[in-house]
């Protein structure tokens, strides 16, 4: 165990008691539970932490919160690996593991850092203007600069763990568990009114919990304890801890994500990794805070320059001594704090740098006398020092970038540069920041959703101001959302430290060869932001696009504000007019696989099972997916290959009886006076002379005059249908069906409701079909008269009732029988049973495509959106004498009554033996250069068993007068180049005699 | 995320629902409607940036298809209605 | 009656899992079988025939309100979307739902569809029910908002379904369609394992119809 | 034009980049164009640069109500392919991504045009036949296309899930080798800089609030920086091109769409090629600065807002995760919407319009990005003949009503389900 050579003797609010191992870059580590990784690296000494992006300029613990941006590692091993990690909000725990990224081969001698040695010529944007040489050269240089780029490595397995998500409703929402969004929570929640709070880190409290002056003072630290104990005891509260509001959508939906785990090595079983929680509240209370802002000085990125208040919380939270000399840099009161908690703890201040002429205020009285050397009207120039701050120059703000100053020596160097109320999710609502210059800093403006923001979030930085405003925003957010009067319960009577006005300050001028940077990120100098402007990058999104400034994992959290200003003084302007950049979602990055929570493997979507499915599961079957629902391809059987099974189960249907599962088809019940003349409207062929007990195929068109779907429907009863649609669009079919009914014609007394799911359908084809029919079916007369084609008839099978229908898609004798779907597995096997003599063969989707082809059918392939009735060979069946029906205004469109429009054909091999494929393409004259006029396409393609030979549908411009000619099908994608002869689309059985056979 | 208050059910969530375009598209009279006519009908939109009304399906709810009138700057939602109801603050369809 | 082979047989077994909390698991979860679930749509927008209708034909008026079920012995009559309702009760032999109802709606205008074989009916109950439900449903299930006797058509992750609270437990009856409810009753059971989940027999379901 | 290259870099680089020129000037708008050019995004700065460069027309204004490129070309997922089906899509990508691959040498600016591949995965057996439909009709266009088999998926882009369990099975798919990724930014920046060049003036902040009309032609435009007469007006506001054209008294058979995107952090290079799926509606590549940078499907509701909500970000990091089961650890570090023209059939409108001197360029729904340098081509082409191009006569505003729709997809007249 190493000794954390850097951990005070006492404070803090870490557990001593718990000792936690761990290894950074291999070595081993211990810090205490409570600890921050960054805390703990800081307790045992380690200050350099990682490389920047773009020069791999060492860096090391820039903040204690969400914003950082230097110190990201590779936390975890393996599957869980997370590049990209902020140290500052990882919570420490036993045999934790983290490497330094963005560095080669070691974090202390790392090559990529050369990359210094052509800094000059590297500046914002630089890649514009060069490799542009050969035509195809940026392909090589961009080699080399992926390389370069990027910051972590990710993991390279599947994630073990999973996320969850959940739906959340509450009358407020309070985001951020500081004494302002306690305050909040307390004010709503005593009116009975439903309050989530969440709070990004482990413990509530906010700046409680950091700032020295809070925690030794009773009456604070009382108040804290008194509401958290009354928010427990509020029973419509909940206290969400590590769980980050990092999104704000429409109609007050906020995404919260919780991490149910990351504290621990792995999640406990059965529970999520991370949960992502969609919040809708009425109200919602913003109390997200303030983060502070970082001076733009030389060498201000070097590890060991760290804001003010992180170094605070570094004393105050962690008990850890970020450095052992100081200086602190501030152009405010706050950082005074800072100085004299250094002090308090025996660290040596060697002074605050102050650019004001003084300050007034209470923090500054005290730290002159505490004896803390104030040089006002100085700046630092510089941060001297390699992989750490060795020391600082200070100079006068007035003689800056013209004389060296005074080098003080230092290995730490505290900055303020003010503090920027996080607006975040203010902005995310649709509000617009407005620049308030007394504080230098945007606050929230007008709001735009239900939404306020209370404490610092809203330009509040003292404690009172915060807890005052906290109250008042949550009971007027209770009182908006129904609960309680609106009168915030009573602050604490505290008094009020007296501050001094800050002063802004955007950049110290610095010799032109020293980087001060602006975005530590991504490495954006105030140099880079000076050339944009030079070059007319002058709007905000330029900026940020040209420069990448606020485009790093950060987001810019502690540099927009002064790249802003810097573009504003570049341009001559004030701050707001130059305006702000969007602020998007998510505020901090969030895993991708918390926004699909359960939804991944077997739950990506669901999957629906017909009635049978575990028969075919326990048959062998093959699967196809359709839609969601699984159908059997076919049936292998053992040492049987796939293609062996169709072509076996296709030959069983022509020459004896097979038996498929059809329940997947839409089904819709059409009832009521009016369903006849509805009927009339939807399709293009006429259901009105349909007599009772008959089916009839249907034909549907877009209002476009498109083939929308087809399907058979029936007619049951004088004034009930049965329709079927495809598979594929049963759903939208249905949906279209209740437009109709509710909005174009509400007249029409009609009720659609679908009855896919309460039917299971199961089709026996084949010239036996009527055979094993016969011994199944009780109570129904299934001789040609009794059940002619087309004919729809009640029976009862295995003592349950059944529907059938005497409907062909295969071409022979079939019978398509719909039962109540929990009896529909008992019907199937009755009818294998009752067909095992003659025998039957269960069959799947592939054998019924082959069947369907032969038949010159049309399906999914022919049915592509583009094809109309004409097209598909159906023209015949558009009742044009109708004077209305959807789609029939506007098929006399030149283009769709356009005689040259491909039209459906077969196709057959001139060699009556090259297979045809799919997705070929017809071409009259094979030996023209690219591009070669395609005048047709092979949709469909089968190897036919039935007539020994290949054949394929498709479509050919003017194909119906085409008939025998010969042309080519192109498969250019395989080299494929087949010479075939076009037929007519029916191969089989043409007279339709087979039907009766 | 949308909230969008359906007429029979209350606010719902957008998941619920699908998308129905624009709800102030009245299908021709077949008896009189020119090509021309069919062709807007079936084509040509107002597309305002600003307040539209918009047909939604409550697909996972009741079924039924309403009319919403949304703002498609903002995306606030100022009035909803069954679908063959007027709109507040529109003249119902005759 | 010939048995009815529920969407569910042989996924559903009896027995607890996941990790219960220390008062017992925190989901309750079971299949509700042999329903006979008839929709009745009434044509138009004059439903007080309807209403009338239905409450002749399985003796429970609907609820006069949107979003509400109503209840007694043993049928309930669930509001499922403008002039639709659902009569649900525990098939009996010899006495056909769907056929009362046909009768008592003869001259009403209104349309009978039997939907008893195109719903699986699961009952959810237990402390931790709500947060389950809260994993895939948006609607707000909070005893404020949706008392018992609310019911909606709402999503179930990917699956559509018919919520009822049944009591105060809290109980929540799920109407899902038939296909989708193997893949929504294994997406229930990964859900409710962290809270520790005791799978019931339908016949142990307790609670009224 | 100060030309760009590692010389001039070098040459700054010893006067600390001190004096670099404006890359563009910043104009006066002048009373009167020849032609006047709404829109500051790709399209309408690269129309503006062929009218100088092609067509003698250099008096020319580009109007941009906000920044240069501040549009969709500010927030699209950068994708240059040319991978269509039908013939008018083939012939005018396929030129667009001609001019794609010298663009950087034309402009004297890196776009960072990387050609390292598009592909799209097919999950059944369905899709390859359409996969193998559009490759052969690529192919027999002229264009390059390989039809990758699971194997070939395999050897290409390993991340991908290839189990046996997986919910999205892998059966192979159709590569675009020449497609690829270009830096968005710096083709607005690139076309503006030649533009202005050739004398086109730039003005940005100069919205237009109305369209000056005399019968049936249009005589210039009210901007918030005056009135502007124009010989011509071209439109190039894809996602605002309904509202615009309303302006004109224009109705269009347009919606206008929401369309997001995210990228993740930036990570160490691990995806070499554009990968994409249409049955699981989602799309990926990896940026060079190491992000990966996915989409999917519209919001599915007209949009002007230029944010979205979550259930499409599910919608297509769900998909994501289908496909590359590793990718659920990374995090996403910034998602944002776009607005998008979506026509009734698909494809983009690019020409003449009922007013005799007023052109149209819009309707891009999903595909703008990778037509910039060929649309601005052929609709300088329009504008300065009064006539379309070849490559862009099917595009006509005409196709609608005739029926001669140009439908890739079968979707039909539902602007969103393109």
């Amino acid at each position: 165990m190493s000794a954390q050579p850097f951990r005070l003797p006492a404070g803090g609010r870490i557990d001593r008691s718990r000792p936690l191992a761990f290894r950074f870059d291999g070595k081993p580590y211990t810090g205490f539970a409570g600890d921050s990784l960054a805390a703990a690296l800081l307790a045992n000494g380690v200050r350099l932490v990682g490389r920047s992006f773009k020069y791999h300029r060492p860096r090391g613990i820039f903040s204690a919160g969400p914003e950082e941006p230097n110190a990201l590692v590779r936390l975890r091993r393996e599957a869980r690996a997370e590049p990209n990690t902020r140290a500052t909000m990882i919570e420490l725990f036993d045999g934790l593991e983290a490497e330094s990224q963005n560095r080669w081969p070691s974090l202390g001698f790392d090559l990529g850092a050369t990359a210094s040695l052509f800094a000059p010529l590297l500046p914002a944007g630089f890649y514009y203007k060069t490799f542009m040489a050969p035509r195809r050269g940026w392909m090589f240089y961009e080699r080399f600069i992926r390389a370069a780029a990027g910051m972590g490595r990710a993991a390279e397995a599947p994630d073990p763990d999973h996320y969850e998500k959940r739906h959340a409703h509450c009358d407020v929402l309070v985001v951020g568990g500081g004494p302002a969004g306690l305050a909040a929570a307390l004010a709503a929640g005593r009116t009975g009114a439903r309050v989530l709070l969440v709070e990004e880190r482990a413990e509530l409290g906010g700046a409680l919990r950091r700032e020295a002056a809070a925690i030794s003072d009773a009456p604070a630290a009382e108040w804290l304890a008194a509401t958290l104990a009354e928010l427990a005891s509020l029973s419509e509260v909940r206290l969400l801890r590590r769980a980050t509001a990092f999104g704000y959508y429409d109609h007050n939906l906020v995404a919260v994500l919780e991490r149910v785990a990351d504290h621990l090595p792995e999640p406990p079983p059965h529970r999520a990794r991370q949960v992502l929680w969609q919040v809708r509240a009425p109200q919602v209370v913003l109390a997200t805070g303030a983060i502070e802002r970082p001076l733009v000085f030389a060498g201000n990125d070097r590890p060991q320059v760290m804001l003010a208040s992180a170094a605070r919380a570094y004393l105050n939270e962690f008990a850890v001594a970020p450095g052992t000399r100081a200086v602190v840099f501030t152009n405010n009161d706050s950082a005074y704090a800072t100085a004299l908690d250094l002090r308090r703890v025996g660290i040596r201040v060697t002074a605050v740098v102050d650019p004001r002429e003084g300050s007034g205020g209470d923090l500054p009285r005290r730290a002159r006398e505490a004896g803390i050397e104030c040089r006002f009207g100085h700046a630092v120039l510089a941060a001297r020092g390699r992989s750490r701050v060795s020391a600082v120059e200070v100079a006068s703000l007035g003689t800056a970038g013209h004389e060296h100053g005074d080098n003080l020596d230092c290995d730490l160097l505290c900055v303020s540069g003010g503090w920027s109320p996080t607006l975040h999710l203010h902005c995310q609502s649709g509000g617009r920041p407005e620049w308030n210059e007394a504080l230098a800093a945007f606050v929230p403006g007008r709001s735009k959703q239900a939404e306020r923001s209370a404490g610092a979030a809203a330009g509040a930085f003292a404690l009172v101001d915060c807890i005052a405003g906290g109250l008042r925003a949550g009971a007027e957010a209770a009182q908006a959302a129904g609960f309680g009067t609106g009168v915030a319960p009573p602050a604490p009577d505290w008094p009020r430290e007296s501050a001094a006005p800050l002063r802004p300050l955007w950049s110290v001028p610095a010799r032109r060869w020293l980087k001060s940077f602006v975005d530590l990120q991504d490495d954006v100098t105030a140099g880079d932001i000076g050339l944009a402007a030079r070059e007319g990058f002058v709007s905000v999104e330029h900026l940020k696009r040209y420069t990448t400034l606020g485009m790093g994992t950060d987001q810019g959290k502690t540099s927009n504000v002064n790249g802003l200003a810097l573009l504003a003084e570049k341009r001559g302007e004030a701050i707001p007019a130059v305006g702000v950049t969007t602020f998007r979602p998510p505020y901090t990055p969030v895993a991708i696989g918390s926004f699909a929570g359960r939804e991944t493997g077997r739950h990506f979507e669901p999957i629906r099972r017909t009635a049978m499915h575990e028969w075919h599961e326990s048959a062998g079957a093959a699967w196809i997916e359709a839609g969601l629902w699984l159908r059997p391809s076919c049936y292998p059987r053992s040492g049987e290959s796939e293609r062996e099974a169709i072509r076996r189960e296709a030959v069983a249907v022509r020459q004896g009886v097979g038996l498929v599962d059809v329940s997947t088809l839409g089904k819709i019940d059409i009832a009521g006076p009016d369903a006849a003349a509805f009927l009339d409207r939807v399709y293009a062929n006429i259901f009105s002379n349909l007599p009772v007990g008959r089916a009839r195929y249907g034909l549907m068109l877009r209002e476009d005059g498109i083939v929308f779907d087809d399907g058979t429907t029936s007619r049951l009863a004088e004034q009930r249908f049965l329709m079927t649609t495809t598979t594929a669009n049963a759903v939208r079919v249905m949906q279209h069906l209740e437009f109709l009914l509710q909005t174009v014609w509400p007249e029409l007394r009609v009720a659609a409701t679908s009855v896919t799911e309460q039917w299971a359908a199961m089709a026996l084809a084949g010239p036996k079909s009527r055979d094993v029919l016969a011994r199944a079916a009780e109570g129904v007369d299934v001789s040609d008269a009794g059940l002619p084609h087309m004919g729809v008839r009640d029976g009862r099978i295995a003592g349950v009732p059944v529907r059938i229908f005497r409907i062909s898609f295969s071409g022979e004798r079939a019978y398509e029988i719909n039962v109540p779907a929990d009896w529909g597995l008992r019907v199937w096997t009755a009818l294998l049973d009752a067909g095992r003599e003659s025998g039957i063969v269960p069959y799947g989707m592939e054998a019924m495509g082959i069947l369907r082809i032969e038949k010159g059918h049309v399906a999914g392939a022919e049915l592509d959106g583009t094809t109309t009735a004409a097209d598909l060979g159906l023209g015949r069946l558009v009742a044009m004498k109708k004077p209305d029906f959807i789609g029939r205004h506007m098929l006399a469109r030149p283009a769709l009554a356009d005689p040259r429009r491909p039209r459906l054909v077969g196709f057959v091999p001139v060699d009556g033996a090259t297979r045809l494929r799919a997705g070929a393409q017809i071409v009259a004259d094979s030996r023209v250069p690219p591009p070669v006029p395609m005048i047709g396409r092979i949709t469909s393609a089968a190897d036919s068993p039935t007539l020994g030979h290949p054949i394929a549908l498709g479509f050919l411009e003017a194909g119906a007068s085409r008939h025998g000619e010969t042309l080519h099908a192109l498969f250019p994608l395989a080299d494929q180049w087949v010479p075939v002869r076009v037929v007519d689309p029916v191969f089989y059985d043409r007279a339709g005699e087979r039907l009766h056979g | 995320m949308l909230l969008i208050p359906c007429p029979f059910c209350g606010p719902r969530d957008q998941i619920e629902f699908t998308y129905g375009g624009d709800a102030t598209l009245t299908r021709p009279d077949p008896a009189t409607a020119s090509e021309e006519a069919w062709a807007a009908y079936v084509y040509l939109r107002d597309n305002p940036k600003g307040p539209h009304s918009e047909y939604w399906h409550h697909h996972a709810g009741c079924r039924a298809w309403i009319k919403v009138r949304r703002d498609t700057l903002t995306h606030e939602i100022s009035a909803s209605a069954a679908a063959t109801a007027p709109l507040a603050g529109e003249a119902g369809k005759p | 009656m010939v048995e009815r082979r529920s969407a569910l047989e042989g996924a559903a077994r009896p027995g607890d899992f996941g990790t219960p909390a220390a008062g017992g698991p925190g989901v309750i979860l079971g299949e509700r079988r042999s329903l006979a679930i008839v929709q009745v749509a009434a044509l138009g927008e004059r439903d007080a025939a309807v209403r009338g209708g239905i409450a002749a034909g399985c003796g429970v008026a609907p609820a006069a309100e949107a979003s509400r079920a109503a209840r007694g012995g043993g049928t309930a009559v669930l509001w499922s979307g403008p002039g639709r309702w659902l009569v649900v009760a525990a098939e009996q032999p010899g006495s056909d739902l769907a056929a009362r109802l046909e009768a008592a709606l003869a001259t009403a205008p209104a349309v009978v569809t039997d939907l008893g074989h195109a719903r699986t009916v699961l009952r959810v109950s237990g402390p931790s029910a709500r947060d389950l439900l809260a994993k895939g449903c948006p609607l707000d299930l909070h005893l404020r908002t949706f008392p018992v006797d609310a019911c909606a058509h709402s999503l179930l992750g990917h699956a559509g379904t018919l919520i009822h609270a049944v009591d105060a437990v809290p109980s929540f009856d799920l109407y899902l369609a038939r296909s989708y409810a193997r893949s929504a009753w294994e997406w229930i059971e990964e859900s409710a394992a962290e809270y520790g989940c005791r799978v019931v027999a339908p016949a142990d379901l307790t609670g009224s119809g | 034009m100060a030309r760009y290259s590692i010389f001039s870099l070098a040459r700054h680089a010893l006067r600390h980049h001190e004096d670099w020129p404006r890359a563009w000037r910043d104009p006066q708008p002048k009373p009167a164009y020849d032609v006047v050019i709404v829109g500051g995004g790709g399209h309408g700065l690269a129309t503006a640069y062929y009218l100088a460069k092609n067509h003698g027309i250099s008096n020319v204004a580009v109007l941009e109500k906000g920044w240069l490129g501040g549009g969709n070309t500010g927030r699209n997922t950068t994708i240059v392919r040319s991978n269509y089906l039908l013939p008018a899509n083939a012939r005018f990508y396929e030129h667009s991504l001609k001019l794609w691959e010298g663009l950087s040498r034309e402009l004297n600016y890196n776009v960072m045009f990387s050609q390292r591949g598009v592909l799209n995965l097919a999950h059944s057996d369905a899709q390859m036949d359409a996969y193998a439909r559009r490759g052969n009709a690529m192919r027999l266009n002229g264009i390059d296309a390989v039809l990758l088999d699971r194997d070939g998926v395999r050897d290409m882009v390993p991340q991908l899930d290839f189990s046996a369990a997986a919910r999205f099975p892998i059966r192979g798919g159709l590569l675009q080798p020449r497609g690829g990724t270009a830096r968005h930014d710096a083709v607005a920046w690139g076309f503006a800089r030649a533009a202005d060049a050739r004398g086109v003036d730039i003005i940005q902040n100069c919205e237009v609030t109305g369209i000056l009309r005399e019968g049936d032609r249009v005589t210039g435009v009210e901007t918030t920086r005056g009135t502007i007469r124009a010989g011509k007006i071209g439109l190039a506001v894809a996602g605002h091109t309904g509202h615009v054209a309303a302006m004109a008294g224009l109705r269009l058979p347009i919606e206008s769409h929401l369309l997001q995107a995210a990228v993740s952090e930036p990570l160490k290079p691990l995806l070499d090629t554009v990968v994409t799926s249409g049955a699981a509606h989602v799309y990926v590549s990896q940026s060079d600065k190491g992000e990966l940078v996915f989409g999917g499907d519209l919001d599915f509701y007209n949009s002007y807002a230029q944010r979205g909500n979550l259930p499409a970000i599910a919608s297509f990091t769900t998909a994501l995760i289908a496909l590359f089961p590793g990718f659920g650890r990374l995090r996403l570090m910034r998602h944002w919407g776009g607005v998008m023209d979506m026509t009734m059939d698909g494809s983009p409108i690019i020409g003449k319009t009922p007013l005799r001197n007023f052109y149209i360029d819009g309707g891009w729904c999903y595909g703008g990005f990778k037509a910039t340098p060929g649309s601005g081509w052929v609709f300088a082409h329009t504008i300065a003949n009064d006539a379309p191009h070849p490559l862009n006569e099917a595009f006509s505003l005409e196709r609608f009503a005739s029926g001669h729709v140009i439908d890739e997809r079968g979707a039909g007249p539902v602007p969103g389900a393109h």
